[in-house]
């Protein structure tokens, strides 16, 4: 089948690739590009494991086609950290042991660094529905919602800063 | 996954070309949109395949037509359809005996009892919609087979009755899960 | 030892022992730098998908590849007719049975592995499968194990047929697979004749998938010129792998390196050795390129190692006064077509032996048969030691049971039959050694925390309203730590495990275990160690693990085993050195070993201020200034042969609250007091606890895989297998006690499945607790609304407004 | 779970959708994609061409019309659950929205998918069914309405035609007096409903002078329970009324047997969900909630 050629911004960088229409998301972003931080878990949209930023909403990558992304504006978990550092999600699931196996994890912060902008000062019931879409199998969530919490105060922290 | 069938159709035609058309094996098949025999191999084996294309589904199924017994003095069919589809993740097999009797209404009847197993991605994924969608089948199988079998008759009903059934839909569509189709294929044959 | 506000200081900045230190594993995984098997990628790959039957049960008359192979970018399509001249198509169980590598000339369970296809890439290979044509001839398919061993059943291994000396014990019926028991039956019967009160359930633990977020996967890569095989497998025990990989392939064990990489969760699910991580192997040992195989989650669901199905049946013989007097349990345990559970390979039956549970039972007899179903092999340790789940499950449900026939209090009945803390260690009928407990305080502490009599009080009320409101208790035991090598091996390899320490000459170290973490955070627990033995800051300890070329021989991850097995030999390890290390700092203090005390990182001269060296000090000397006639260096390495097994204990306590016209069951409360030893990380152990508390609430109330009358499998994707998300897992409230283990050189127990043994049954025991007051005695898993409902509506609850 | 090869389009006006799919007698239309690319993963659904209706802009956005509220098919559960002007004028539908699948397939899911889909399991058809909504069919032929009350004629199968896309949906705004309420009963997160109900009454002082109660997922199409309604409609309603409208509503469910439960379950489930509905509706209407 003809390859179509695909542009868009991934984390801050303009990327071209030819992809096959039928290719998802998830397999040009792991596979083409290298960038194997998103993972596979389900492949039926439940697990969340694929979770990018697409256009400012959290998408699932494993249920979106590679030719859909064209012009968009995409953010893995590769992304996530800046020159000055850690995300705040990123150090939050570190320091309340919000992850153990990780494969879960950068789904879960890519989740949960757009859930923080829709809602940046949720209650804990707002954390769990929020993050709703993305399973983990190792921590039972408790430490996730506390991740999040520690993440939104230092960014409320830094907003008030 | 396992489902028995007992259906009765009742039958605008006499029970002799009702019978008559029962025997009538591609005639039979071709009442399924999308169904056909391919081949006759035999005197009692026959090759076909059902291609259904509903909704966003799609699913072609190939097999085997076994005729067990044809039974004149109880003007009953009984064969065994064996089929895979062609992707090789699920299969299908119906045991069917169907006849034809005068009801209690005195009209005639087409009866159906059978069982269907089906195995595979089918039976794994297909189950929530399984019934639901079989059941909506029946009405076009039904209709179709009643059709054919007035066709064979004479005056003007006939004639329209002919023109209806040369119309017939080849694929089955505004239905999804191709799998049900032909379940419902199956079960449209004496189903509920 | 000096306890100066210096030496503390010291101390705390090592980060050893008892602290709860963040975890080195983070900083990689949180910038997705994780590196699991489906990551790795290596030149000239080629990807593998398996054909798979849609039979439950058939012969296969024919596979033609033809279209196959003429789609471009299809390089081999492999059946077992491929792999019969190397003799591959079979391989050798963990459970003394073979399985099919690929299906040779029956297929046995839906979705069994057909054929495999390497192609360029993964949708290559998916078009390629459905263009394999496999002709079938079905076969009648035998699903519930009650019928297997009828005398009409239909054979499922027919390469058995008459070979009636199983692994484990003679086969009775050409689906037997075993007949395993422990205990008195004399003396069981006897006491149950005696006995003022019996009881009797029979139960049945559903069939389960500890379903990893990751799901298995390997890539294997031969080179025909070295004829050396390096694979990457999602493996919980990679030197098992290779010994296996050895043994099948003929290549010499020492040019097969398997590496576990990062494993995202195993829970049980990642110990068997797979046909695809064969095929995988086989396919590039055949075309001389690198072969990646990655199961799909419903593959994963359908055929790699689900857990349980064991129907039990429980009985317990007592007096009028709740003294229990006798236990005996017989099971029925579905392993499907091929006997592939892992268990140590003189325990059919796991760890079973443990169901006497936390109580002082004077007789007791089990007995477990296996059959053969025409359902997906498996039987793997969910989260749990071998059948311990099972094992806990059974003694705690009886005890409801029989408390309720008395009209006792679930509690008080419990707090009766403990084994009490002086009669430990604890021999027990069935022949476990408990080697130290404080049962009484534990369940105690529980029931003050959480108001026993309060919620039993408010319960009552509840009830009078027409309410249902549930309190479950469990006080389990459980036995973990497999094993000591006199009776726990894998294949014949004894189940100890090891540890490889090397201190360098600055002072820093590296570490190497022969365990592998999926997500426990070995890297950050060992170091924890290491640091509190030798002095050394565990931030400058490496720990390295899962790469078979360079770790020690050890027998893997699972079973809760690292802490009592892995965790012993570094102390061990460290402890040699640390010895080697005191004659090296009496060579520099010019003083004899006994003159020497140790203060956290130093060796000091007993009553000589300022005389002292620290660990840095001695590890420079060591390589440059030793005592005469010593070896320079400083490392060590211990294969650690555990004496006993390791009994951690808990007291789980959870209130449900039902509605009765739906069936839908909220936890409000859930209470869980571990006791595990020594407490390595705390941090740890409570993400550990928190995970397995959810993993078995998600068993307990909705995870199944069921299969219907033909043996098709039902609820095998994410859209009906239960995995809890944030919204409906419950919040869990965690406490503990410390009874440290006599034997074990830290006193540490293991943990991680604890959480998930001990819910399972307390879930139950609080839905079943909500219908105690109607006469109900048992209510099987899974909890789901709908099964829940169901007894609501039998007993007419959802009609009272 | 790849799918199978196809030729993709991304048109951006209706008029090329319309094109596309007449020339492309195999074409399949991708809206949000959360029940076409699972199937098409499965290699249940195969399409030759993939026409991609998320460039559309004409397809999207809430709009007030005065009487009534404007949603174009494409517009997603996450903007129906954020729209002011839902909350305020017809807050049935973000009541129902959140409770549809997760947060992320709720960003790509679109209304028109869940509706044109015809599956009897999504959410979308009873709430339009309850409001009384009109679909906007567009074919080449023109354009054209029909009531979401005669749309759904089976499982998977609508009053769509084969060159025809759902363009946009005409929803009333709530009436004085009116309350609303969608209870679902769902195994987890994500999951289709065992049963649920869509409820929308308006008071005439303490009468119910007229009320809609339609079931999701329990039988071939969203039912409508049209005796329950009658037997409300006109009276003051009371727990004997509500009781006696849920056995009606039950009465007329035919659900599928899965591992959702079998068809006495999701029966009374119906039922049950039918009595809160109604119970939250009618506390609504009257302010107390």
């Amino acid at each position: 089948m003809k390859k179509t050629a695909v542009s868009f911004t991934l984390n801050n960088e303009q990327v071209d690739v030819l992809v096959e229409p039928r290719e998802l998301l998830i397999h040009t972003l792991r596979e083409k590009l290298s960038l194997t931080g998103s993972h596979i878990g389900c492949e039926t949209s439940h697990c969340g494991a694929c979770t990018v930023d697409m256009d400012g909403i959290s998408v699932k990558s494993c249920t979106i086609l590679a030719v859909q992304a064209n012009g968009s504006e995409l953010m893995t978990v590769e992304g996530l950290a800046s020159d000055d550092g850690l995300h705040a999600v990123q150090e939050g699931f570190m320091q309340e042991h919000g992850l153990q196996c990780g494969f879960c994890t950068p789904g879960m912060l890519m989740r949960s660094y757009r859930f923080l902008q829709e809602n940046p000062n949720p209650t804990e019931e707002e954390i769990r529905v929020g993050l709703s879409g993305n399973l983990c199998r190792c921590t039972g969530y408790q430490n996730i919602v506390k991740s999040v919490q520690y993440a939104a105060e230092k960014l409320q922290a830094k907003e008030e800063g | 996954m396992k489902v028995d069938l007992d259906k009765v159709f009742e039958i605008d035609g006499s029970e002799k070309n009702t019978w008559t058309f029962l025997q009538d094996i591609p005639g039979v098949a071709s009442c399924m949109p999308g169904a056909e025999i391919t081949e006759q191999v035999d005197a009692n084996n026959y090759k076909g395949k059902v291609r259904a294309k509903v909704g966003p589904a799609t699913m072609s199924f190939e097999g085997d037509i076994e005729i067990q017994e044809i039974n004149e003095e109880n003007k009953s069919l009984h064969f065994i359809g064996k089929g895979q589809d062609t992707k090789g993740t699920s299969a299908a097999e119906m045991d069917l005996t169907a006849s034809v009797r005068k009801g209690e209404s005195g009209a005639t009847e087409l009866v159906g009892v059978a069982t269907v197993t089906v195995t595979g991605k089918v039976a794994n994924f297909g189950g929530r919609m399984m019934t639901q969608v079989a059941d909506q089948i029946l009405n076009q199988f039904g209709k179709n087979f009643a059709n054919n079998v007035v066709a064979m008759g004479e005056g003007e009903s006939a004639e329209e009755a002919a023109k209806v059934v040369a119309e017939q839909p080849k694929e089955l569509n505004g239905l999804a899960f191709a799998w049900s189709i032909f379940v419902g294929y199956l079960k449209s044959l004496f189903g509920k | 030892m000096s306890t100066s506000a210096e030496s503390i200081e010291r101390e705390e900045k090592l980060q050893g022992v008892g602290c709860s230190r963040k975890r080195k594993e983070d900083p990689r995984f949180i910038q997705g730098k994780g590196n699991y098997v489906d990551d790795i990628k290596m030149p000239g790959m080629l990807c593998a998908e398996i054909v798979r039957s849609p039979y439950a049960h058939a012969r296969i008359i024919s596979i033609d590849k033809t279209e196959a192979l003429a789609l471009p970018g299809v390089h081999a399509v492999l059946t077992a007719d491929d792999l019969k001249p190397l003799d591959l198509h079979w391989m050798p169980t963990l459970a003394g049975d073979v399985q099919a590598v690929l299906a040779d000339e029956k297929v046995v369970f839906q979705m069994q592995e057909v054929a495999v296809v390497i192609a360029n890439d993964r949708y290559i290979a998916a078009d390629a499968v459905q263009l394999v044509k496999v002709e079938y001839e079905p076969l009648p398919a035998l699903v519930d194990p009650h019928k297997s061993m009828d005398s009409d059943a239909p054979v499922i291994r027919e390469d058995l047929i008459g070979k009636m000396d199983g692994a484990h014990s003679k086969r009775l019926h050409d689906n037997h697979i075993f007949t395993w028991d422990v205990g008195d039956k004399e003396s069981t019967d006897q006491a149950f004749e005696d006995a003022e009160v019996t009881v009797k359930e029979n139960m049945f633990y559903h069939r389960v998938h500890p379903c990893p977020l990751e799901t298995c996967g390997c890539l294997a890569s031969f080179d025909k010129i070295e004829g050396k095989l390096t694979a990457y497998v999602t493996s919980q025990a990679p030197h098992v792998v290779r010994t296996v990989v050895s043994m099948l392939s003929g290549i010499p064990e020492s040019k097969v390196r398997i590496i576990s990489p990062d494993i995202g969760g195993g829970f049980g699910n990642k110990v068997p050795i797979y046909p695809g991580y064969v095929t995988a192997m086989v396919a590039s040992i055949v075309l001389g390129r690198p072969v990646k195989w990655v199961e799909s989650r419903i593959e994963n669901l359908t055929t790699t190692g689900f857990a349980r199905d064991w129907h039990m049946e429980g009985e317990l013989a007592a007096d009028n006064e709740g003294r229990i007097k006798a236990l005996r349990v017989n099971v029925l345990a579905d392993h499907g077509a091929f006997d592939a559970c892992a268990d140590p390979s003189k325990f059919p039956a796991g760890m079973f032996h443990i169901c006497t549970g936390s109580y002082d039972i004077p007789n007791a007899y089990a007995r477990v048969d296996g059959v053969y179903t025409n359902k997906a092999p498996g039987g793997v340790a969910y989260r749990c030691s071998f059948r311990v789940t099972e094992a806990v499950y059974v003694v705690e449900r009886m005890v409801d049971v029989l408390a309720q026939k008395l009209g006792m209090d679930k509690a008080e009945i419990r707090l009766k039959n403990f084994v009490k803390p002086e009669q430990f260690p604890y021999p027990t009928a069935l022949g476990a050694n408990l080697d130290s407990g404080d049962y009484h305080t534990a369940l105690n502490k529980v029931l003050d925390a959480v108001d026993y009599k309060e919620l039993r009080k408010e319960q009552e009320e509840k009830r009078a309203n027409g309410e249902l409101m549930g309190i479950g208790i469990v006080t389990f035991t459980e036995i973990v730590g497999a094993g000591p090598s006199k009776s726990c091996d894998i294949l014949g390899v004894g189940m100890f495990d090891s540890a490889e320490i090397r201190v360098h000459p600055t002072g820093s170290a590296l570490a190497r275990m022969g365990t592998i973490t999926q997500g426990q955070a070995h890297q950050t627990t060992y170091a924890q160690i290491i640091a509190t033995e030798l002095g050394i800051p565990s931030e400058e300890i490496q720990i390295e693990e899962g790469d078979t070329d360079t770790a020690p021989y050890g027998l893997g991850t699972y079973g809760s085993r690292t802490t009592p097995v892995g965790a012993a030999a570094t102390a061990v390890a460290a402890r040699k050195i640390k010895a080697k290390a005191a004659k090296i700092a009496a060579h520099l203090l010019e003083v004899s070993d006994d003159d020497l005390e140790w203060d956290v990182d130093r060796f000091k001269v007993k009553g000589v201020p300022g005389q002292e060296k620290t660990m840095k000090d001695i590890a420079w000397a060591a390589y440059n200034n030793l005592p005469e006639g010593m070896e320079p260096g400083l490392e060590a390495v211990d294969y650690y042969d555990p004496p006993e097994y390791t009994y951690p204990f808990g007291a789980y306590l959870c209130v449900v609250d039902i509605d009765k016209y739906t069936g839908v069951t909220k936890v409000r409360r859930f209470y869980a007091l571990d006791d595990c030893g020594t407490r390595i990380n705390p941090m740890v152990i409570e993400g550990q606890i928190h995970g397995g508390l959810t993993e078995g609430y998600a068993v307990a109330m909705g995870q199944e895989l069921s299969f219907d009358p033909e043996g098709n499998i039902e609820g095998n994707s994410l859209m009906d297998y239960f995995l809890p998300t944030a919204v409906e897992t419950p919040h869990w409230e965690t406490d503990y006690t410390v009874t440290p283990s006599p034997h074990h050189p830290l006193g540490a127990k293991g943990v991680a499945e604890s959480p998930h043994v001990g819910s399972i049954p307390t879930f139950t025991a609080a839905v079943v607790d909500a219908f105690a007051h109607l006469d109900v005695t048992h209510m099987n898993m899974p909890h789901s609304a709908y099964r829940v409902w169901q007894k609501c509506h039998e007993l007419g609850l959802d009609k009272a407004k | 779970m790849i799918p199978e090869q196809f030729e993709y389009f991304a048109p951006s006006t209706i008029d090329e959708v319309l094109k596309l799919m007449v020339e492309n007698d195999e074409a399949k239309i991708l809206a949000g994609g959360h029940s076409l690319l699972p199937m098409m993963k499965l290699r249940f659904a195969e399409a030759t061409h993939l026409i991609d209706i998320n460039g559309v802009e004409a397809l999207k956005g809430i709009s007030d019309k005065g009487d009534h509220i404007l949603i174009g098919a494409m517009t997603t559960e996450s903007e129906l659950i954020v729209s002011e002007l839902l909350q305020q004028k017809c807050p049935l539908i973000p009541e129902a929205a959140k409770l549809i699948a997760d947060p992320q397939v709720r960003n790509r899911g679109t209304i028109g998918g869940d509706i044109a889909h015809g599956d009897p399991g999504n959410d979308h058809p009873s709430i339009m069914m309850a409001l009384d909504a009109i679909f906007v069919l567009q074919s080449p032929d023109g354009e054209r309405t029909v009531p979401a009350n005669s749309f759904f004629l089976g499982t998977y199968w609508t009053e769509l035609g084969e060159n025809e896309i759902l363009k946009e949906i005409q929803v009333p705004v709530a009436k004085p007096n009116s309350g609303y309420a969608y209870t679902k009963l769902k195994r987890k997160t994500g999951d289709f409903a065992t049963a649920a109900t869509a409820v929308i009454l308006t008071l005439d002082g303490d009468t119910c002078s007229s009320i809609s109660i339609v079931m999701t997922n329990v039988g071939p199409t969203a039912l409508k329970a049209e005796e329950a309604e009658n037997l409300l409609a006109g009276k003051v309603i009371d727990e004997s009324l509500i009781e006696e409208a849920a056995e009606k509503a039950m009465s007329i469910c035919d659900p599928a047997e899965d591992l959702r439960g079998d068809v006495e379950y999701k029966t009374h489930m119906a039922g049950e969900m039918t009595r809160r509905a109604i119970r939250i509706a009618l506390q609504r209407a009257k302010g107390e909630i």
